[in-house]
């Protein structure tokens, strides 16, 4: 069903905990769902130099997650907006299609603390862009 | 990884060596189509007429109210839509209950569409459908009560001979989904009043791919399958002799000692309910605490998504499931769990645990020594768990 | 009794010890529940991905497009109701074969009674379809063809292609029976424009109980079996997994190398056919003289009824039979020869031998050693005879 | 399906043939149904002394043909019409449900025999009870 890599990150998760006075937060999924995901960035001069995160979730959420927040690291805020769910997919070695929502949701906790991020700054960001809550709104069906 | 420890009987189990055994020779030199007239035909025949006597014996009725299927799944929708479209006449309004499996459940939708009025019935805390509530369900133009035995995920067993009892005295007919219950509950059709049965091998050391149908003399019940003239003409398609032949095996075998059956499981499941309610914080024993197949235990852990468990639970060799095997494709969190009450989120965290033949004592201590550490891991992961340490959320 | 010849292929085959290698490991220690999410379950996945693989490069689809079922008669069933159902808003005229398998012809009319309208077309003294009558038959209303690749009696293959051109022109489904194709003749559900085929196991050296249906993406049909989300949520029932694993084995190693067992059984067919035809006077060749499935050869003898030529038959060890296997338990003379236009009583005096894999130019010798004396024994025993040595009745 | 004393008559039946000059000769059944039993019977002083048969029919046609001529020679004609279906299947050792039908048309071949006998002599033997030909009007459901 998942591939080596999604194991990898399910069975060791990286970068799982919490960033204390962390510059951004941001949570996204429902547990009607069955998936939530809070992402903690510490970012200095534009660029993301920490990141944890923590999930309830299927093997699927916690992977990554767990990539997502390796992804970050190290981007400019603005290289981390345009990570796409695919990429994280895709860095997996893929997730099977019923999971494809779970790597969705991995894009919109990055895009949720980053929103944080600004806000605490003052900064303006659109609202209507992050994940409503339920898997529902982003579900990618099989067929 | 070396150990191995099969926790999900109630998903499916292996096929015993003796029932296999018997199978075999009619792959090969005994392969005759039992409608044909030639030796090996009759010789198929033959053995289909003595597997329906097995099973016949095993639910006090007799053989020729016994009609083989391809599965638990086609005896439901078999026995549903085929009372439903034979009694149209008569009524439209079939009784069900909330925490059936998804075999009865999504037949039931089918008739809705088809112009049926179906009552879901609520279950209460356990999964206990109410006899009240089924009586006051009742109307002139109910046909049918479809309530099963046993159920899949959290074991509850429900209160069937009175249910049966209820469904003689209106003249209603009373099929029962089985499936979980034949071979882990003794079962007598006649005591029950049970018109119509689903089970299913698979379920009992028996090969996949067959169950039956039994079906009280006199039901009005269309045909589902349409074709040839097999099962008397009431179940059309080549017979799978093979599978008829080890549904009658492992049933026999199945019904021999239940009794000594069960203590066994119940011995297990017991120990094992007990310590984890007592190892693991904010857990929760979902379905009734008595009333319950003997080999079920069913948990609800705070905080944790019940994918994510079972995959850990693997990796240390254990095989278990969260919810049924059967709707591990879907997103979606049990309807049985919903239907006794629980959240979403704690509905999503549970793991079910069946217990089975070759399971022994430690087993049991396999489970508790590396299902708790587990359950913390993912709890340390959860952003709920975080939440309740700190106290912003009660519990 | 010493010999023992099978020429009964056509009802049903035995499992190759190939085959059955493979099924075996999946009812002992790979017997998880493919819906499972653990090692085992995962396996009993990939099993039958490997085995959907394999029926799709048989047939020359994609691997999704294949659904397992428990029978050819399941997936007969579910390719018309499901799609008589499901496209009731655009017509509700359906045209089928006079000369279709029970399966197909049964659920034509089980659809009658439900409001639907059933073309079912006449067939030539050789058994074939004529495409002009089908084209005639084909109304705005037409929902749905379906015509079977090869009759199961007599062997006739239809135009399939040239009905398949016919159905694309028209924008109408096209289903074909395929049940006694597979396996014996090449198969190409893109160059015939099929929509739906039905395949059953069994006849071709796999197991029994088990079969599947080809449905081409986009095809709308309603599911036939509610319940679990197997088979991508379009068949419920938790798999059979070591019957779908030797179903795929079977398909493979029956398309393997079709050409040279056609030939081989072409051999003894037409050798069969010209000797007995030779030898016995009053016997027609049913079904068509060359377009017939190369291991199928079907006689009536006049005078003579078809049960107690087979009984004879069986005394000296020859397993055939007389009509199709799953009617035997009925009274009436098969439809298939009516539908050719053989009198009652020819009809009732058929014998059908169809030959496969194992079968040898030694077989045809005893045949043709063995069925003259019985043909004259019981032919003797005939008023029917009688009457014609006498000149009573002109034949 | 049948028992050994069927398949003893269906294999080596008695009494196949024809009587030259029979006193009697009935024919039942209908080809279209598969089944005609014809039976010839030697009668002398109202004793059935000989009966012969020819039978186009399944297993049990031929047996029950068979079994019919064995149990009538010897039998004074009143006795003969006494024969019922039941009888000959159950001296047979019975016959599956679905071929009762063909003991029902051994018993009528009696009948039909003797009733053509009656003929013969000028006696009288009311109509409309010998089975008219198609097996559906006899036809035994097995359940
Ligand atoms: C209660 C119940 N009913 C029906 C079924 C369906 O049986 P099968 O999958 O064998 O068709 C199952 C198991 O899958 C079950 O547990
Ligand atoms: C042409 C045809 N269609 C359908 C079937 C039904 O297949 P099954 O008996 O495997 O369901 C058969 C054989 O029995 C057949 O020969």
């Amino acid at each position: 069903m998942y591939s080596e890599k999604v194991m990898d990150h399910f069975m060791n998760p990286r970068n799982v905990g919490e960033i204390e006075n962390a510059d951004g937060v941001g949570q996204v999924g429902n547990p009607k769902c069955g998936d939530i995901m809070k992402m903690y960035l510490k970012i200095e001069n534009g660029t993301i130099v920490d990141a944890k995160f923590r999930t309830f979730g299927c093997g699927a959420a916690i992977a990554t997650s767990s990539m997502a927040t390796e992804m970050v690291k190290g981007k400019t805020v603005d290289e981390a907006l345009k990570i796409t769910n695919k990429a994280v997919a895709e860095a997996l070695d893929g997730l099977p299609p019923v999971k494809m929502h779970c790597s969705n949701l991995a894009e919109e906790a990055i895009k949720a603390a980053i929103q944080d991020y600004y806000k605490r700054h003052g900064m303006d960001w659109g609202e209507g862009d992050v994940c409503t809550g339920c898997c529902d709104s982003c579900h990618v069906e099989e067929e | 990884m070396d150990k191995q420890i099969y926790l999900d009987h109630s998903a499916t189990t292996y096929v015993k060596e003796e029932v296999l055994q018997e199978m075999i020779p009619y792959f090969t030199e005994k392969f005759g189509n039992a409608s044909s007239i030639y030796s090996i035909g009759r010789e198929s025949k033959k053995a289909i007429e003595d597997a329906r006597e097995k099973v016949a014996r095993a639910l006090h009725c007799q053989p020729k109210e016994i009609f083989f299927t391809a599965s638990g799944t086609e005896a439901d929708n078999w026995a549903i839509k085929g009372v439903a479209f034979a009694n149209r006449n008569k009524g439209n309004h079939i009784i069900t209950s909330a925490i059936e499996h998804h075999a009865v459940l999504h037949t039931c939708q089918y008739l809705e569409k088809e112009g049926f009025e179906v009552t879901y019935l609520p279950v209460d805390e356990y999964g206990m459908v109410s006899l009240e509530k089924l009586q006051e369900a009742i109307t002139d133009k109910t046909i049918l009560i479809s309530i099963m035995f046993a159920n899949n995920e959290i074991g509850t067993i429900q209160p069937i001979k009175e249910i049966g009892r209820i469904a003689k005295e209106k003249g209603i007919y009373f099929h029962t989904d089985a499936v979980q219950a034949v071979g882990n509950v003794p079962i007598d059709v006649d005591e029950y009043n049970i018109d119509m049965l689903s089970l299913s091998a698979h379920k009992f050391y028996g090969p996949k791919g067959v169950g039956a149908l039994y079906v009280r003399k006199g039901v009005k019940l269309h045909n589902f399958m349409q074709g040839g003239a097999q099962e008397r003409g009431r179940r059309a398609g080549t017979e799978n002799v093979p599978g008829i032949v080890g549904l009658g095996k492992a049933i026999e075998l199945a019904t021999r000692d239940i009794e000594g059956y069960n203590s066994k499981l119940r011995a297990l499941r017991d120990r094992l309910i007990k310590e984890v309610l007592e190892k693991i914080p904010y857990t929760r024993l979902n379905g009734h605490p008595t009333q319950r197949l003997p080999g079920n235990a069913n948990f609800s852990f705070e905080f944790i998504e019940g994918e994510s468990l079972l995959l850990m639970l693997d990796m240390k060799g254990i095989a278990a499931s969260s919810g049924s095997a059967c709707t591990s494709g879907s997103l979606d969190p049990s309807h049985v769990l919903l239907a006794i009450g629980l959240p979403h989120e704690i509905a999503h965290g549970s793991l079910r645990i069946t217990f089975g033949e070759e399971n022994t004592e430690e087993d049991v201590d396999y489970v508790l020594e590396v299902l708790p550490p587990i359950v913390e891991r993912l709890r340390e992961m959860s952003p709920l768990y975080e939440e309740v340490k700190r106290g912003v959320k009660n519990v």
